[in-house]
């Protein structure tokens, strides 16, 4: 089985519920180190999304272009254009197809990752949600299906989340709090891990 | 930090409805703020824009001979890419746009986003970032700094130069040669809050100053006891004149601008120490302007901006304008 | 409450003298600023005064079309009544001299004073006092109401009827008829300090608002809750349409005036409520100004001030201006 | 013995030495009902009215005209505007004259108490400076000599500010205070009666 419009409703669905749940978990951790408003602004991008992807369009990426609308007029916070270039990437890249394999979505990620990098001038080991997809981009581009790709994914996650915990945030408002980051998780890194969750349940 | 307002997620909008409701010369969608004329066709638009909480920043500043539109997100976060779309759209006159706004990051990248965007509309944009804030980087790592109060002179220049029908290239020009040209620093007395936070945007004590936060509290120089407003001008000055530029003329204007609480008296006993500094360094003072220009809403503190000025940017800088916070 | 200044006791001087130096179109000597040019001779004068700390006013009010000369004291406390003489001198065109001011016991005694001593040097004065906070009396006690933040409507219209070459009687019938159709009412959020006072001139609590109080901090009508901006708003409105005028026209012009510290989004917020419901009232509407026009320092709250308007007072609000704070 | 030039001269050193001693005292009064500059501003009136004293001047008018000018000039406070007044009101008074009788001086002081009435609208009773002059001016009117008028004038002085202590300020700032003022001086009240026992040492 592979990847389809159907999956991406299913997952746009899990994905606003999910981000209604952590929204008080993720306000708190960017709280911490910023302006306290990742939760609030994640659960309204996401409300956005799910209420804007089309019911029958089967073209992958006119469905991601759809949800690329809906950001680019939902926000102007960092993670908030971040995801849009997330959404212009991915419906570049899938236009006029009907269904991916599995097997692609490494592949996609890590252009997620570039574009993202490319935009925002983040460098790997920022600390920030392009590190975590950038780990989980290089842990599925093995996988074959759906079931690996779960796995992999929801593990090399908690595992970046691990190891980037006792490192300092070197961009963006967390940057100006310096060493007072250590031992915190990055906002953006946190949401990114909680969706994942609810997506691949 | 107590606010009038209805409710922290209205604040913008209807920040922006009664700024349209006072001043018939503006009109808003949404997040938009353009001249009630629209765009003059024939004549390069300017776009600014970025988080609100600056006033009369950003959209204060759209009228003759200075911005066309401008986008504005919520306090202190970017518009968002729709708005910045939608500004440019606004302001094309279909001899291209100039967007001009602050050096920050997000700000940047939704811009950017729209500048891709309109492209495939066909319409022609450059970019020029505000990058006047000293205390934010060295001067080597110049297009690393931040935009703050300085770059209402690059509004003022570069839109006189828009009206005099230069093309888009010679339009961004100026307004880059603006910016290299404009020098700012800040000293912060105390923070401000946005609307609904749970607390202030930072914490200094009762009788602290910080020379040269940023305007939403980024981190300064140094934190220390409150000195003598004559102390204080005296270290801003020569952190100003200290920062090389690339043809000094002698001749420069200055802007002593509140960040929101202190008032025009302490502005003033500012200012007639900077004047009296300027002179003694054997510079000309140009049109100096001392008030509220670029905000952080109720922050105590002021900023100074210095321009040094050639004779393009001096006549530019004399040329009509006309906008509800500004006019010549 | 932090200042930037050197010292209380050159808290004034100093500021005056930033203030000259930043708008050569004003001169001061000593306490009393006025236009650079001069009186001009065969127009009746307009002084005004009072105590300092209120930037714009009283200074910033000198120019074209507005005042002619401005005596100041020290901050929050009378001009001296020999600057009072020097103002009266300086405004004299041979044509008389109007002294429009705001009521309070300590300026009425000094410009009184200064009154008969010019008089003995044969010029001749009249006085009309600013009267227009209706929460400092009923309205049956109107000649006992405090001047606030509307006398810069009886500025406007007295000093645009000036130079159309009215004689001193015209002059003043027509500044006490400004007088007689302005209201005000205020409201504090914080408090301000006087330079080198122990401590700040009242105090609120932090989550507390004060109707009706006064720009030195006279107590007003009540103290409670803070309340959202809009049934701040309302209320003010309230009483200040409650408050009978003579012959209402149906046309007003209105101004939401920072106190200090509030800044311009939350003007705005509130304006477009102001707006909304004079319209709901069927009023019009005439050149409405949002902005810090009578402050009282750092103190944060605002004041609504409206104007009853006739035929001539509207005319002369829209003649030309031209002042540091306000042009048209 | 009558009041000459050299009287006034005299009392004008003593009243600016007692003006020096009585400032903090005098701030800390103003401060409980008012802005607490009430010393102040008398040290540095009557630093002026000492310095401005013409030293060969006989006409008494003369010399109390260049006091209200020393005042008119040094001041906009409220009391410093009275005691501007209060030497006008004198200098008119005794304009050409070279000595004045001590019975002449309730009659002065009364007058000078109508001025500061009429100027500044206080009525009698609201506790200001004008209640204790009014006092002082009925008690004097009787007296002959000067240590007649001494006697009564010191012991009035002292009355009026036992018995209207317990009375609350009406006018000016003080008056904002309501029944706080219960129990406390009028500053300036006790400005005259600071300066009214230097000067009649
Ligand atoms: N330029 C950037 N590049 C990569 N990630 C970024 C960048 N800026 C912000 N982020 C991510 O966004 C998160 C903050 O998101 P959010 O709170 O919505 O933004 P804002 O700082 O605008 O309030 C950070 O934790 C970080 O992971
Ligand atoms: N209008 C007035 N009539 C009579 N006495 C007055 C009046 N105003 C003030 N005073 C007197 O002046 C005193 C306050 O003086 P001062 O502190 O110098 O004035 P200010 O209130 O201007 O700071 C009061 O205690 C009172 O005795
Ligand atoms: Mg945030
Ligand atoms: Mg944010
Ligand atoms: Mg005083
Ligand atoms: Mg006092």
């Amino acid at each position: 089985m592979s990847i389809t419009a159907n999956t991406l409703r299913h997952a746009a669905l899990r994905a606003r519920d999910a981000a209604a749940l952590a929204q008080d978990e993720l306000n708190a951790a960017d709280g911490r180190m910023g302006d306290g408003d990742t939760g609030v602004m994640l659960r309204r991008l996401f409300e956005a999304i799910a209420a804007a992807i089309p019911a029958r369009e089967n073209d992958i990426g006119l469905v991601f272009q759809a949800c690329a609308k809906a950001c680019a007029s939902g926000t102007g916070s960092s993670l908030g254009t971040l995801v849009t270039v997330a959404m212009m990437t991915l419906a570049k890249a899938t236009k006029g197809r009907g269904e991916i394999g599995w097997d692609e979505l490494g592949g996609l990620l890590a252009s997620v990752r570039d574009q993202m990098m490319a935009r925002g001038g983040a460098k790997l080991g920022d600390k920030t949600i392009v590190d975590i997809i950038d780990a989980v981009a290089v842990a599925v581009m093995p996988c074959r299906t759906r079931e690996e790709v779960v796995a992999a994914a929801r593990k090399e996650a908690r595992d970046t989340l691990d190891a980037y915990r006792d490192r300092p945030n070197k961009l963006g408002r967390a940057r100006m709090f310096g060493d007072k980051t250590v031992g915190l998780d990055d906002p953006g890194m946190l949401a990114f891990s909680r969706l994942l969750a609810a997506v691949a349940a | 930090m107590k606010k009038l307002m209805n409710s922290p997620d209205a604040f913008v909008d209807e920040m922006l409805a009664g700024l349209v409701a006072a001043h018939p010369s503006l009109v808003h969608e949404g997040r938009v703020v353009c001249r009630a004329g629209g765009a003059r066709k024939g004549k390069v638009g300017i776009v600014s824009g970025g988080g609100a909480g600056h006033l009369p920043l950003f959209t204060g500043y759209v009228g003759e001979g200075l911005l066309d539109a401008c986008a504005v997100g919520d306090v202190f976060a970017g518009p968002s890419v729709d708005s910045c779309v939608q500004a440019i759209h606004t302001a094309d006159g279909e001899r291209g746009v100039l967007r001009l706004y602050g050096n920050y990051g997000g700000d940047r990248m939704n811009f950017d986003l729209a500048g891709e965007m309109v492209e495939m509309d066909g319409i022609k944009t450059t970019t020029v970032l505000g990058t006047d804030d000293i205390a934010s980087a060295a001067p080597e790592e110049g297009t690393r700094r931040r935009g703050v109060a300085g770059i209402i002179y690059a509004y003022k220049i570069a839109g006189a130069k828009a009206e005099t029908g230069a093309d888009l290239a010679e339009v961004t020009a100026t307004a880059q040669a603006a910016v290299d040209a404009a020098r700012t620093i800040g000293v912060a007395l105390s923070p401000c809050q946005i609307p609904g936070a749970a607390k202030a945007t930072f914490e200094i004590g009762p009788d602290e100053i910080e020379m040269g936060m940023g305007i939403h509290g980024e981190p300064g120089i140094w934190r220390d006891k409150l000195r003598s407003a004559d102390d204080v001008a005296d270290e801003m000055v020569r952190r100003l004149l200290a920062d090389p530029v690339a043809s000094p003329s002698g001749r420069v204007s200055v802007l002593v601008n509140s960040l929101g609480a202190t008032p025009l008296e302490e502005l003033f006993i500012v200012y007639r120490r900077v004047a009296a500094l300027l002179k003694k360094e054997g510079l000309t003072i140009v049109r100096p302007l001392v008030g509220h220009y670029v905000t952080s809403m109720e922050m105590a503190g002021l900023s100074i901006s210095l321009i040094h000025l050639d004779a393009e940017r001096e006549k530019l800088l004399a040329a009509p304008c006309a906008c509800p916070f500004w006019r010549v």
